[in-house]
């Protein structure tokens, strides 16, 4: 078995995500799957940034506790990381240009700057230096990387090759100097998955749905997705826009759905607060529209580039007044490009907001994924009337009184309807009202759809044994730590099971009582500080949760600090 | 052919005198005279007495919060560059809360008309000082007087707009055909409009603008194009206020921009989850 | 006893609200206690607009179902409200100007128009001839009337004489023809009582607290407030601004605040959105604010002159990230005074937003109350440093730790201290970190002001019984409904009691839990189509409400409408 | 006497070779030149690179949200007048989501002085069009070229400001004397610094601006105080760009306006809630 943790780390600036990312798609292609996190600090060049990348020989949704080998782009990786490393792990630095006071046996230098100059004529190189370097000490096929860097600098003239021969060079070298290190990760064969972030997932999942305008305005953790849509607007025909503030991207989107194109924006907690009056008004127009929040520490600015799940109750109950909506909030990199297609259907089918409540850690980690089966993506656009519907329907009203609450939509520009909407209360035609009979007829008929989202939302998942003494209870991206401090309990005789939550809103109250039913005790794991879901949880059920494993400093779960907190609360 | 009748609407909930009856018939009258059908036309518009306007003609309507007016109108117009999409709001909504959308339309030249009706006043909540009001104009929010207003016609051509007009709700001829030629520009096209509000606005009057405006077209010397010239008229105001074209040019819009060689609507293109293959491989 | 109902009726610009307020003063003067409402569309002119005017012998909070005088401004007023009259009552309309097919007995018909030409030389002035005839009809005295009158139109030259002079010209006309009406109002004293909203109590409570600096952009229901407190910006040396937009608001405010000035603002659903981020701007840099939200309902624009309280847990979960803050729903008008001199101690104290959760019916309802006693009202600014306890103390940390979460002030401009602080997540210093110790250092300081909040947070109040079989749940401005429903009930025999809560979070768990305990059924009442209170109330108790009385029509409950409710619910 | 060290600061997160470091050193010998205590000097600043500026030298700081420097520091000015605030903020941040702030804060004239670190790009989010990003300029959210930007210089004169200025973070001494007169002016100053961003605009450079500035200041002829001469100049970008103080006027500022006879600076004032007992008296 395979069960190998990389970690590399170095000044922003220097390339660590990228090597994280080029290691992760080496492994994937040999076979193996990957899972990498991303920690960084809110600056350009400088600071430390530091990335873990998992390699194991079957499925993996988090990183591990020890690390095997860390690639050491500067002195200080080592300072701060010398601890985290396995007794025989590796270290591998720059030993030409960083000399330690304590000679550690663990030390691989290589001389990856003038490697570096030498093969790849730049010293920016150096992380590919450092790349062929780690792939030579665990022996792994070099080919692998060189297709990977290739492919990577594709279209940049000869910084590819030049990068392959820096790599080379580091590989060239520690299989000279070091060929005896013990641990190797063979190729297991040969495989097209994917490795991509949480982020990539939903640009692709959007795009998939047939998402036809994005306006966005640049925050972490979601202008990657923003980014991402730019470059294929071309070639899908798509627009993307980055206005001049994030209360004029949620009005275009709003603008753009209800002319009759899948719209859509991402953004952070920050930005979201802006969009907030935005959404009641999708809310009241029933436009169907949908938002990604990337959450980040808050309150405010917070820390910009770190992981909370500190919005959720904020999400659900935004914007004055009420009116449904669904918020998904993806466990996996592979349920958010799944989520995000649904994000779509529900929006459309049931005219009225959608959130994917994201966070900045699923949105930077990458891990390895079955190729997308694009034939699960159902395109479900409700109700939309051809211009044929409208002349046999006669009298065409946009926001008529229906059982399901759903009124049949128009888009503007069909001959014989006039779509009419209004951000006052309103009659069927869409006309502002004063009329108290009129204004509790269209709160319930907006609230009627909720009804139906949450027949459509999919029922937490339950890992484990469907009644344990010990169940879990987290929502989001916590998924992959969960499961892995569950496998770790269970393994030592504990009777742990998981129940995890990933579409949050109408909440999926019976099946979560029903577990909850069967377990002695319950936790929440959540990254906040108060407990958020527990307390919704409360609301919703009358449940109380045992007890709560919070983190609130930025970082991620890892299973071991799961395992090890969840052990204190019930010793 | 399109009749005033296609456009007769809902009964108007404004005060008697009020300016904003000239400006929907204007507006009714330029849609017929342009001969477009209700279906193809989609008026945007946000919050306050001008805001309501569509409410009381015939088209497509999204009535969206105050203030955002021409962002809801620029997603739309993206969406289906075939609507015909006018913008109708008030000078609060306009410039107050909505400042920062109209100060970046202008440089993006969005091909939509925005209608503003400007009584220099929040009407709605009753009299409150706009960021047209007069300088020392005494609202109840301001018993001092009002402040330095801002002058929307100077910063509209500083600021890039390629169409800008002024229209007075006391001139309903002229006013059909600023609003007809606004419409007809490529690009983004602003018509303030002097909408007198009787009831809060007890300075300018329409008896105060009729003393004051003037005609550019009567001006044979006047050009438009130039912009120097547009410059030195939009100054103006006091004495004499001119009202009709004041500046206009030619460039690029918003869509040429976002697809230069053109696209199909967004509206019309086909949804195909199976387009994406070829992305996936970048991942692999 | 007295117990009488005036309804005025008119269009939009005759003046329904000012007959109303001055019919109040001019009873309450004499000894009486009124209560009055208004019910108004978002327009200028024309439509229907009405008030009931309550008066009584003794404290009342609501008004009554039957009215005995309807005041007819317009024909429409009469077809509308015909109904609603006591078979005693009577209708004073202008009998030159309206015709009626069927001849009432009830009609008392007046020449309003006429007298105003004749005697105030201006038809503007019928709405004092109105306030004449409704005088005289119940035989009460005109001198108090004429003394509202000419205090009204104080410094307006004939004006105020023109209006009694019109008011005179009704009290004549019907004390000739209809001097046997059988129902008077005979003076009861001389009060020196106020009449006024609970908009004029906020602001006069904003004054009295202190406060030097209010930015507002108007919003119904709390343009009043602003508007107030700008007419008295000379007088009182405080600094009130219109601003561009509400974002530009909150951050002024901010931004006086952190100077140190008392700072608030008030708006509705609509503008606090836009303030949303700037409230979690306020949490983390400690920043003391006091927002005045004016629910109406939604959501977006929804009905904006009518009532709803739809916006409780949008306001408690307002904006990304946790920090702590309190929400005040005053009771009544009194009430709202008094707690608004809380916010500002309890802001400051704290250091933290603290949100006026005020609704359109309290906003706008007149109600006769005591003379504030300004001796209750305490300034507690909380810690902030001297010149020379900075310097005692040595440097100066604006975020400095502290078993209770407060960090002293020091303001800037303090000879000594630097004042630093930071939207993002920052150490004692107020520099920005990366650190996850220090912040999980500050996630903890902030999370402890809570639990000084809470000790300060008033116990709900409890009317009737500590124990009933039936207990009433309700929040904010229901109250006098609610207790007026109580006293109905409670003289039916029924056994009920009302527990509500007007200072509602931190939320006061305990007291609420053994209420709910002592009760063999409960129900919420609430202004909102989800039962919002209810919901929270789970949340915080686990305790599930029995049933709720919702009403969601954009009109506030009546006392008989919630008995009536209350009875389809229990029978 | 103010010495360089009272303004010394923490270590920059900057990247080695940005312009944001000659803009600190300026602002600091500006303050030490007008001999300002750090105790009498608030700086407001919001997020992104240029925000960060206060927390590399010493004063009072209050960081705030992106977009909402001025806000915050006209709120801070008024309740305390005798501070001396000072704005600090980048293009994104000054003219995109802060645009609608910035357009009033200029009619407003309120005595406080605006830095913008203009590097034409989001550089704290790496790399994304900004309002003043040359047109045609790639980004990662253009990649068809940045659109039409917007002249803050232009818009500045155009809507009200007393005073605009713009500086070069390659010119450290006219720097200096530029803030320096910036802070010494008595209403709302502009500085606007043309700030290389060698990390993410790789066109608009150091060199790329030393080929193109030239000083106002060394051209006798030029008047900042006459408003045609001051717009020609604030349309010039390209081969040559002006640096200096651009325009400049005497006009009341909003403090003036808000209490025209003079008033305790809010923060210093009593509170006594018996003040308000006459009012209690209206609502008998
Ligand atoms: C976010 C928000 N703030 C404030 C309001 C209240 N409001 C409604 S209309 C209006 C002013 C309208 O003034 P203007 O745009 O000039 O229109 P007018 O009524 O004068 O035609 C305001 C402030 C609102 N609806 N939404
Ligand atoms: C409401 C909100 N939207 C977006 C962001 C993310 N954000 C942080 S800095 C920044 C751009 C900064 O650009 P600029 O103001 O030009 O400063 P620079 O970094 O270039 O100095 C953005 C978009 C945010 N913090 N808040
Ligand atoms: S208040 Fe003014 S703008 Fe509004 S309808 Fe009346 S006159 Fe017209
Ligand atoms: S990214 Fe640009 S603006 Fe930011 S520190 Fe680096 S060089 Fe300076
Ligand atoms: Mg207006
Ligand atoms: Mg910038």
């Amino acid at each position: 078995m395979v069960d190998f943790d990389f970690m590399v780390g170095g000044e922003a600036g220097q390339g660590v995500q990228s090597i994280s990312q080029v290691l992760g798609k080496t492994f994937t292609r040999g076979g193996y799957h990957v899972f990498a996190d991303q920690d960084y600090e809110s600056r350009i060049r400088g600071g430390h940034s530091f990335s873990k990348i998992r390699v194991k020989n079957e499925p993996v949704l988090a990183v591990a506790e020890p690390v095997h080998m860390l690639i050491a782009l500067n002195k200080e990786t080592v300072d701060l990381h010398r601890a985290e490393l396995v007794s025989q792990g590796a270290i591998v630095y720059d030993s030409e240009r960083v000399t330690f006071a304590v000679q550690d046996p663990l030390f691989y230098g290589v001389p990856l700057e003038r490697l570096a100059v030498e093969r790849g004529g730049n010293k920016i190189m150096m992380n590919s230096v450092a790349l062929g370097a780690a792939i030579g000490l665990v022996n792994y096929d070099f080919n692998l990387l060189a297709q990977v860097l290739t492919e990577q600098f594709a279209g940049r003239g000869t910084v590819a090759e030049n990068n392959v021969e820096a790599a080379r060079g580091g590989y060239q070298y520690v299989r000279e100097y070091y060929s005896k290190y013990g641990m190797e990760i063979k190729v297991m064969g040969s495989s097209r998955r994917m490795l991509l972030t949480g982020n990539d997932a939903i640009a692709l999942g959007a795009l998939a749905a047939g998402c036809k305008f994005m306006a966005g305005y640049p925050m972490t953790p979601s202008t990657p997705i923003l980014e991402y849509l730019a470059g294929k607007a071309g070639d899908f025909g798509l627009a993307v826009v980055q206005p001049e503030d994030e209360i004029s991207v949620i009005n275009m989107v709003i603008g753009a759905a209800f002319a009759g194109a899948r719209a859509m924006t991402a953004t952070s907690g920050g930005g979201f607060c802006l969009m907030v009056e935005g959404l009641g008004l999708a809310g009241m127009t029933e436009t169907p529209i949908v938002v990604v929040e990337g959450q980040r520490p808050g309150p405010a600015i917070g820390l910009p580039t770190r992981m909370e799940q500190g919005d959720l109750e904020f999400v659900i109950h935004a914007s004055h007044g009420e009116f449904p909506r669904a918020v998904l909030a993806p466990a996996t990199v592979e349920d958010a490009f799944y989520l995000t297609t649904k994000a779509f259907n529900l929006a459309e089918k049931y005219q009225t907001p959608v959130i994917i409540l994201n966070d900045h850690y699923l949105a930077t980690c990458y891990s390895t994924v079955d190729k997308f089966d694009l034939s699960r993506v159902n395109i479900e656009r409700g109700d939309i009337l051809s211009e044929e519907e409208v002349a046999k329907q006669g009298e065409y009203k946009r926001h008529q009184i229906t059982e399901s609450g759903i009124s049949p939509r128009a888009l503007p520009l069909t001959k014989g309807a006039l779509v009419v909407t209004d951000a006052d209360e309103h009659d069927e035609e869409g006309h502002l009202i004063e009329s108290a009979e009129i204004r509790t007829q269209m709160v319930l008929k907006r609230q009627r759809k909720e009804k139906g989202i949450k027949q459509e939302i999919g029922q937490p998942w339950l890992y484990g044994p469907r009644r344990a003494e010990t169940t879990l209870v987290g929502w989001g991206s916590t998924y992959g730590p969960l499961r892995e401090a569950v496998d770790i309990l269970r393994k030592e005789g504990q009777d742990v099971n998981l129940l995890h939550l990933n579409e949050l809103w109408p909440f999926p109250s019976e099946t979560v009582s029903e577990v909850l039913d069967g377990a002695k005790r319950s936790f929440v794991v959540e990254n906040n500080a108060t407990g958020q879901l527990a307390h919704l949880l409360r609301a919703e059920t009358g449940k109380k949760i045992t007890g709560k494993i919070l983190k609130f400093d930025g970082r991620p779960f890892s299973p071991m600090h799961i395992v090890g907190e969840l052990k204190k609360e019930v010793s | 052919m399109v009749k005033m009748e296609d456009y007769a609407g809902g009964t108007p909930a404004w005060c008697p005198g009020c300016g904003n009856f000239a400006i929907l018939v204007a507006l009714r009258r330029a849609l017929v005279d342009l001969d477009l059908e209700p279906y193809r036309v989609l008026m945007v518009s946000d919050i306050g007495q001008a805001g309501k306007l569509p409410h009381y003609t015939r088209g497509n309507v999204l009535n969206v919060l105050h203030g955002r007016t021409l962002p809801a109108a620029i997603g739309a117009k993206i969406a289906n560059p075939e609507l015909t999409v006018i913008g109708v709001a008030g000078d609060g909504g306009s410039y107050g809360e909505g400042g920062n959308h109209f100060l970046h339309a202008l440089r993006y030249n969005h091909d939509i008309t925005h209608l503003v009706h400007n009584n220099q006043v929040y009407a709605l909540t009753r009299g409150q000082t706009s960021p047209t009001s007069d300088p020392g104009y005494v609202t109840r929010t301001t018993p001092q007087g009002a402040p330095t207003p801002i002058n929307p016609i100077t910063l509209a051509i500083i600021g890039g707009a390629s169409w800008v007009g002024r229209g007075f709700a006391g001139d309903i001829n002229h006013l059909v055909q600023l609003i007809t030629r606004g419409i007809q520009h490529k690009g983004f096209a602003l018509v303030d409009i002097l909408q007198p509000c009787p009831t809060f606005n007890r300075k300018n009057t329409f008896a105060w603008y009729r003393e004051r405006v003037y005609k550019l077209e009567e001006d044979e010397t006047y050009d438009p194009t130039d912009k120097m010239m547009a410059f030195s008229k939009a100054v103006e105001w006091g004495d004499r206020i001119p009202i009709g074209v004041i500046y206009q040019a030619e460039r690029p819009t918003f869509g040429d921009y976002l697809f230069p060689s053109g696209a199909e609507p967004l509206v019309k293109q086909k949804l195909d989850p199976f387009s994406i293959a070829p992305l996936l491989e970048e991942f692999v």
